[in-house]
């Protein structure tokens, strides 16, 4: 059977989370030949159709995008038995499931060194999409990362909403941004789907420095994004396929140790980032992997340590 | 809220309400001239797509913008056979040319460009980027206007300027010339104008055309000025939101600059709930701030704060022979 | 303007705006480089073709009853009910509040309960428009648009800030309990030897279809159905017979925003059986579409809810299996709105020859 | 000074000549339909410049269809029309502008929220820009102002203007374009007799600059007081055009109503009993302020029939709404219904209220008030009584077959036809509609009925059906109230008669003690002696 891809309401082409999973998908498909289905969600209220529908046409393995699909994961997988499930970003404890999470902290603690380093004037930003424990932890990542750096610098924080509509904001992301360049920062961490494209191009609009999320990011404005976190949500997509109907359930943690969080560094961004500061950064990354800086994890407790 | 944070959401004011201010401006037009429009919305709509995909093929956001026009334009002609030519329910036109907007922008941006309903993002000259007003390096240093200057009046697309612009030629229209006059009268009693010898159909379908050139601007720099792109469904919304910023304004155009800027100002602060907090020292839900333009006209509406009477023959078809 | 028979008027002139709406989506397609008859075909057996698109189809039909329904009662008062998709949200608060109260012993008790919440709220969110309409001339139009924006301001605040459970990311209340959950049509005697045990659509079907009997009983053999129909044609003469204006555009709205409310039963009780946001995903602003294709009438209303269920489900199986994307749906909804709605004058305008050159040859 | 366009033409044109010479319009063959309705049929007639040429006719004649033609405002099925003697197509009001007619309409065409110079420029301004418009309308009103004694404040907004004055705008308005022919429809039906008074003087100043006027109304004293030549109107066609000094208002009448005798409805002498309505110094002010009743007492008792004979507009419309059910305005005074007060405004005050004390109304409007058009047949019977016990199955429903039977017996007691209950009334001929009205009203055996232009529209054979009717009514004990304009069908049927002017009663009069002469006199308002009463 084929398998299928779900995405959710940001859509295939944020450039980010969804176009992340969408690229592991088209991976496997260079590279095996062959064909998958998949559906963007229009509506909260579409998810248990969209996942019945391609549970009943027979497609296996499923994997879909975000932690909304949680709820209705939950009730759905146990009517499919015989049908695998891969969800990202949630943990849905079923036995036909395999559940994907990535140590975002790690990776944005990385980026938030990143900033510190690039900022002139000790203030950055970070404008998060819907306001979740899951974004938090985001931003907590960066705070540490950046206060690991500089105790003296600023963060300033902002979330788009808190509804999925905030994940397609980029209206509310450019305002936001404008407000947080009026406070100071220069590097801002935008962590918000397809409203990152309104933080990016508001940041190269205004001239100071961007960083991406999800996806590698570097290339949208050459000269503005100092780097992004990426998480390897293609790489858990095309393992999904490869893995096929056979593929392993349970809960999948993907954090820097495995490679599955870090920061992109490429021909976008080579002249941004100064040999200081790639050493000074894989050097922490180096020490978390074993185990020596202990990044707080913002959804174990939901409080963060950093402000 | 520092004086800072004040100019920072002015800025945002000015942006946010600009599609407002255009779109308002449009349906003034429109209902002056006694037809309502509901369509105000999917006019926004298909302008914006239109834009966003001539400006991101052409590398312009000139053509973008006429591109924008003329989509926009395509709408207020069926809204104008609808409910001029063919004395149609002007409400039941407008929602359903919403919709069609709606389903009509996904489906042709998917087709040219594949990328979910998006057009690709734009950069450089598709983009209105902003322009700075004469002085402003050297006015900056002003205290208290100097910052104002800078940061709230300059720096914007030339589409906020010709937005603004668009409120006293409006007036001057509206007021001052025989257009103007013909215009109001069609919309208070079109019986009037027929028997002064001037044609109410022609009235009525340039009034349309007017809406739809603004709705068109309006569109056009959503996807091309305040954003870099067309996305699905970008209006959200705000073609309702000037329609009842046109009857908060009572139907006249100054009073319509205020009334966008103040939904604009909400759309703002609405954007800024840790200002709000700090300002007011108490937690404001978003959703009310986000429902709060909606709050504001039905009271309006409800006539407890001054009456707002349409133009009284408004949303009736003219219809002399029954 | 030459009148058509009574027949033509009621039969031939939403079939032929239909036409025109499928001809233009056809043109549509075409220019987007997809293929009217895959698209046609995909449809047909997406939506037909299987029980699994039956229970879908029907699950769709019994919403669009429902807000039909809505913009058919206040339609007969001379009021335009374009808030249907704000009741319909509300209407899911009062679901989801009631089914949470409890831990229901039966799902009959719970959907008496809910159905009650779901009316309430649902009449509630048009009271307020309805008295403005009555007392103070605001125009019913814009007020039930701007109730449906406060309406989904209200549910995002519930939502996020009192109905979501502690520890959940998305916005959406807890699920119901499982008292409270409807028997789909998996789950009844007689239907389940067609319909599999996942299909969405449920007994509030026929919570539906007793609806449009209850509707067309109230319009057409009660009093209060009579003062509607009388307002509803002339006020001034309404007046003359002693109906009281507010009472017509109070109780009308009241019924009308009622009835949009309890479509909730269907998407929040019987299939999502959680409130989440947008639950009723347009199905309100589908109901003018689906009043104006029914001519006004509950047998219509019916008719016309299946095809719009029909529409839908198959719209999502086009958008699913076809690259045409699912957006058509709203182009066709827009288009049939339009033609019969707006653009009537002219539909009848090309039928009048016909029946000219038929009467004149007879 | 001379404002009017100088075409060369005559200036004053002395009555003697008035016969020879070029028409300043003629119609010929005039004709239009409104759907089903005939509005003018095969209309000719000619006016001679410098006079005022009355036209008379009953409601509904088709006076005015016949002047929006003249005026471009609608556009005829067929004839033609000649200005001064040259064939003239007028397809809008700007042909008809540029041939120099002014038309001064009987629903007022003003913008009520333009001051008056912006309605006087509306459509003949002088440039793109108003400024420059404005300044020469001010100028150029000052004069004819000042010319026609047409004073009106140019800077003041039209809502906030008597009717009086706004009539002035109008006339201004046509005068502005240089009209050299004015068409007035039904000037003084909205003015006050100084107004009237006044008007006339105006129309006997432009007169005398060699206007041409065509005046419309139904006033005959107007007609015998100001035109030179009258024609008159009777169901959408011309039947006389006769020259004023050579006729009379009886002559006149006559020709109107287009029927010598109303057949006489065989009626016994009334047997009045007791007292059942009392009015008593009612007042009504209407939503604008104006005093519509201005303390109207009357009486009626069991078995008799109180016509109230008047122009239309003086305020009985206004009575039969207040004893209706209706809250035309601010109501003062009393009335009772066989000694009970009636609530006169309020919740108490409704159509409903009113048919469960007793009292049946035939409406004056049966297309607006006394009918759905669209209902059935059955529904309109129901229509008013919708609550009525029989008509109901149970507590829930109504009993549609228990008031379909009714309507059978009903339409089959009253003769309409066809007698089809599922007929939409709007299928039915104005008659016919009528009796459904009146069959609905009657056969609930009222305490009172009222009955407002019981046979408006309506063909012989129903009108003597309908007042055997009436008078059937009244010898079953009933009292009723009569409103008409046909002063015939006052005469033949009432008991007694009051006239109304103006919102009072000018006085009240016996049918065998009085004439039309008389009684039309005292509808303008003209006091007489009050013979015995
Ligand atoms: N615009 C119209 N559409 C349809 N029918 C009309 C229209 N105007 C007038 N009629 C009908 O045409 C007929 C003639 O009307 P018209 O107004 O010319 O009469 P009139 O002599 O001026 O009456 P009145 O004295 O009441 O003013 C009437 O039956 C009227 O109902
Ligand atoms: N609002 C009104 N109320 C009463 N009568 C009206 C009204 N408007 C118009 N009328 C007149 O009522 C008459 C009804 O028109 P219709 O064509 O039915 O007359 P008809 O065929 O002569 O009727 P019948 O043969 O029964 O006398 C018309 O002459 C019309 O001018
Ligand atoms: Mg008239
Ligand atoms: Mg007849």
């Amino acid at each position: 059977a084929d398998p299928a891809l779900i995405f959710d309401l940001g859509g295939k082409f944020d450039k980010s989370f969804n176009e992340a999973a969408f690229n592991g998908a088209e991976k496997w498909v260079a590279e095996t030949g062959g064909s998958y289905k998949q559906l963007e969600m229009q509506s909260e209220a579409q998810r248990e159709q969209a996942l019945r529908r391609f549970a009943e046409s027979g497609a296996n393995p499923i994997v879909m995008t975000g932690f909304a699909f949680g709820d209705v994961l939950n009730t759905v997988a146990p009517d499919y038995p015989d049908t695998k499930f891969v969800i990202i970003d949630m943990v849905v404890d079923q036995p036909n499931v395999r559940s994907v999470v990535f140590q975002e902290e790690q990776g944005s603690y990385l980026v938030g060194m990143l900033a510190a380093m690039a900022s002139k004037t000790g203030t950055v930003g970070f404008v998060g999409g819907m306001d979740i424990p899951l974004i938090r932890k985001f931003e907590c990542g960066y705070a540490q990362g950046v206060k690991a750096v500089n105790p003296e610098a600023k963060v300033v924080m902002n979330m788009t909403g808190t509804t999925p509509a905030a994940w397609n904001d980029p209206v509310k992301g450019s305002e936001l941004t404008k407000a947080q360049i009026a406070q100071g920062a220069d590097v801002v961490y935008a962590a918000a789907g397809s409203t990152g494209l309104g933080i990016l191009q508001t940041v190269a609009d205004e001239g100071i420095l961007g960083i991406g999320v999800d996806s590698n990011q570097n290339y949208m404005h050459p000269g503005h994004m100092l780097t992004s976190m990426v998480k390897r949500v293609d790489l858990s997509v095309y393992e999904a396929f490869k893995d096929g109907p056979a593929l392993e359930t349970g809960l999948v943690v993907s954090g820097l140790k495995d490679e599955g969080v870090g920061y992109a560094l490429d021909e976008y961004n080579a002249d941004l980032i100064t040999p200081e500061m790639k050493a000074a950064v894989d050097a922490a990354a180096e020490k978390i992997k074993a185990g020596e800086i202990a990044v707080h994890d913002y959804m174990t407790d939901n409080t963060c340590p950093v402000e | 809220m520092d004086y800072a944070t004040l100019i920072e959401v002015l800025g945002s004011t000015l942006r946010l309400g600009t599609p407002l201010l255009l779109a308002c401006l449009a349906g003034l037009f429109s209902e002056r001239a006694g037809i309502f429009d509901i369509g105000l919305e999917g006019k926004m709509l298909m302008a914006a797509m239109a834009s966003g995909a001539v400006a991101a093929t052409t590398g312009s956001a000139w053509i973008g913008l006429g591109a924008g026009i003329f989509a926009s334009l395509l709408f207020a002609g069926v809204h104008g056979l609808a409910s001029i030519t063919f004395r149609g329910n002007q409400l039941i036109s407008g929602v359903a040319l919403n919709f069609v907007a709606s389903g009509a922008t996904v489906l042709i941006a998917q087709t040219l460009f594949g990328q979910g309903g998006r057009t690709p993002p734009l950069s450089g000259a598709a983009r209105f980027s902003p322009i700075q007003l004469p002085g402003v390096e050297t006015l900056a240093a002003v205290p208290g206007f100097g910052p104002f200057y800078a940061k709230v009046l300059s720096g914007h697309s030339i589409l906020v300027y010709i937005a603004l612009l668009c409120v006293p030629l409006t007036w001057w229209l509206l007021y001052r010339t025989r257009f103007g006059l013909r215009l109001r009268a069609v919309g208070e009693n079109p019986e009037s104008v027929d028997t002064a010898g001037v044609s109410v159909i022609r009235l009525r379908y340039t009034a349309v055309v007017l809406t739809g050139v603004l709705c068109g601007i309006a569109g056009a720099y959503m996807a091309t000025s305040l954003q870099a792109g067309f996305g699905r469904e970008m209006t959200a919304g705000r073609g309702y939101i000037a329609l009842a910023a046109l009857i908060f304004a009572k139907w006249r155009p100054w009073q319509a600059l205020w009334a966008t800027m103040l939904f604009g100002f909400l759309q703002a602060i609405a954007l800024r709930p840790d200002v709000i907090e700090g300002t007011l020292h108490m937690k404001i839900p978003v959703p009310a701030l986000d429902a709060l333009p909606y709050i504001l006209t039905v009271i309006v509406l409800a006539g407890f704060v001054g009456r707002a009477i349409p133009p009284r023959a408004g949303g009736q078809p003219y219809v002399k022979e029954r | 303007m030459a009148k058509l028979p009574t027949w033509a008027d009621l039969v031939l002139v939403p079939l032929i705006s239909l036409l025109l709406a499928a001809v233009i989506s056809a043109l549509v397609i075409l220019a987007i480089g997809g293929d009217p008859v895959e698209a046609v075909t995909v449809m047909v057996d997406g939506a037909l073709g299987s029980p699994y698109g039956w229970g879908y189809t029907l699950y769709y039909t019994t919403s669009f009853i429902f807000t039909g329904l809505a913009v058919t009662v206040a339609y007969h008062a001379g009021q335009f009910n374009i808030g249907g998709e704000g009741q319909a949200q509300l209407g899911g608060l009062g679901v989801a509040l009631v089914c949470l109260a409890l831990p229901w012993p039966h799902w009959s008790i719970a959907l008496l309960a809910a159905s009650v919440g779901a009316a309430l709220f649902g009449a509630a969110w048009a009271a307020i428009p309805a008295w403005l309409q009555a007392k103070r001339g605001s125009h019913i139009v814009i007020t039930t648009i701007m109730f449906n924006y406060i309406g989904a301001a209200l549910i995002v605040y519930m939502l996020v800030e009192v109905l979501r459970p502690i520890g959940q990311m998305d916005p959406a209340s807890a699920r119901f309990p499982v008292g409270a959950k409807l028997p789909n049509f998996g789950e009844i005697p007689g239907l389940s030897l067609i319909f599999s045990n996942k299909v969405p659509a449920n007994v509030s079907f026929f919570v539906a279809i007793a609806a449009c009997f209850a509707v067309w009983a109230l319009l057409w053999r009660t009093r209060l159905g009579y003062e509607i129909r009388a307002f509803g044609k002339s006020e001034s003469a309404a007046v003359y017979a002693g109906i009281s204006p507010t009472k017509v555009i109070m109780l009308s709205m009241l019924i009308s925003g009622g009835l949009a409310g309890l479509m909730a039963i269907n998407n929040v009780m019987g299939e999502s059986e959680r409130l989440v946001q947008n639950a009723s995903e347009g199905a309100g602003f589908i109901g003018i579409a689906v009043a104006l294709m029914g001519r006004n009438h509950p047998f219509g209303v019916f008719l016309a809810a299946l095809l719009f269920g029909f529409l839908y489900q198959g719209g999502a199986e086009m958008g699913l299996w076809t690259t045409i994307p699912i957006e058509l749906r709203l182009l066709v909804q827009g288009l049939v709105i339009l033609f019969t709605g707006a653009l009537d004058t002219m539909v009848r305008m090309m039928l009048t020859p016909f029946f000219r050159t038929a009467r004149g040859a007879a | 000074m001379t404002l009017g366009k100088d075409t060369g033409r005559q200036a004053t044109a002395a009555p003697s000549n008035m016969q020879a010479g070029v028409p300043a319009i003629e119609l010929r063959g005039i004709s239009k339909a409104f759907g089903p309705v005939q509005a003018n049929k095969d209309i000719s007639i000619r006016v001679m410049p410098g006079t005022i040429h009355g036209i008379i006719g009953e409601n509904g004649a088709g006076k005015s269809t016949l002047m929006s033609i003249l005026y471009g405002f609608y556009r005829a099925d067929a004839g033609e029309i000649f200005i001064n003697g040259r064939p003239t197509t007028i397809t809008d009001s700007q042909a008809a502008i540029r041939a120099g007619i002014g038309m001064v309409f009987q629903h007022f065409k003003l913008v009520q929220n333009f001051t008056v110079l912006e309605n006087v420029i509306l459509g003949a301004e002088e440039g793109a820009l108003l400024r420059p418009s404005l300044a020469k309308a001010r100028k150029t009103l000052a004069h004819l102002a000042e010319e026609y004694e047409l004073e009106v404040d140019p800077e003041a907004v039209i809502e906030a203007l008597s009717v009086g004055h706004q009539q002035r705008v109008e006339i201004l308005k046509a005068l502005y374009r240089q009209a050299d022919i004015l068409i007035l429809d039904e000037p003084t039906g909205v003015l006050t007799p100084d107004e009237a008074d006044h008007l006339f003087r105006i129309l006997r100043g432009l007169k005398a600059q060699g206007k041409t006027i065509i005046l419309i109304t139904h006033k005959l004293r107007e007609i015998m007081e100001i035109t030179d030549r009258v024609s008159v109107m009777r169901r959408g066609e011309m039947v006389a055009t006769v020259t004023t000094s050579e006729t009379s208002p009886e002559a006149l009448a006559e020709l109107m109503v287009g029927r010598k005798v109303l057949l006489h409805v065989p009626k016994a002498t009334a047997q009045p009993g007791a007292t059942v309505l009392d009015v008593e110094n009612l007042r009504v002010t209407d939503g604008a302020g104006v005093a519509r009743l201005k303390g109207v007492s009357l009486k009626i008792r069991a078995g008799e029939i109180l016509g109230i004979a008047g122009v239309a507009g003086n305020g009985q419309s206004e009575l039969l709404e207040v004893l209706g059910g209706f809250a035309p305005g601010k109501i003062e005074g009393r009335v009772s219904l066989s000694g009970q007060d009636l609530v006169l405004s309020g919740p108490g005050a409704t159509g409903e209220t009113r048919r469960a004390a007793g009292i049946a109304h035939v409406p004056e409007d049966r297309h607006h008030l006394g009918l759905i058009l669209d209902f059935a047949a059955w529904e309109n019977i129901a229509f008013g009584y919708h609550g009525a016990p029989d008509y109901q199955a149970n507590a829930l429903f109504m009993d549609n077959d228990a008031i379909i039977r009714d309507t059978e017996g009903k339409m089959a007691r009253f003769d309409v036809r066809p007698p089809n209950p599922q007929l939409p009334a709007k299928s039915f001929s104005g008659g016919n509609q009528q009796k459904i009205v009146l069959a609905r009203e009657i056969e609930r055996n009222p305490v009172l009925l009222l009955v407002g232009q019981p046979t408006r529209g309506v063909d012989i054979g129903a009108i003597e059906f309908i007042h055997r009717r009436i008078v059937e009514l009244r010898d079953a004990g009933a009292a009723i109230l009569l409103v008409s304009v046909e002063l015939e069908e006052i005469l033949s049927l009432s008991d007694r008669i009051a006239v109304m002017f103006d919102g009072q009663i000018m006085g009240e009069r016996l049918p065998d003690q009085t004439n039309e002469r008389e009684l039309g006199l005292l509808m303008a308002g003209v006091a007489t002696e009050a013979g015995a009463a």
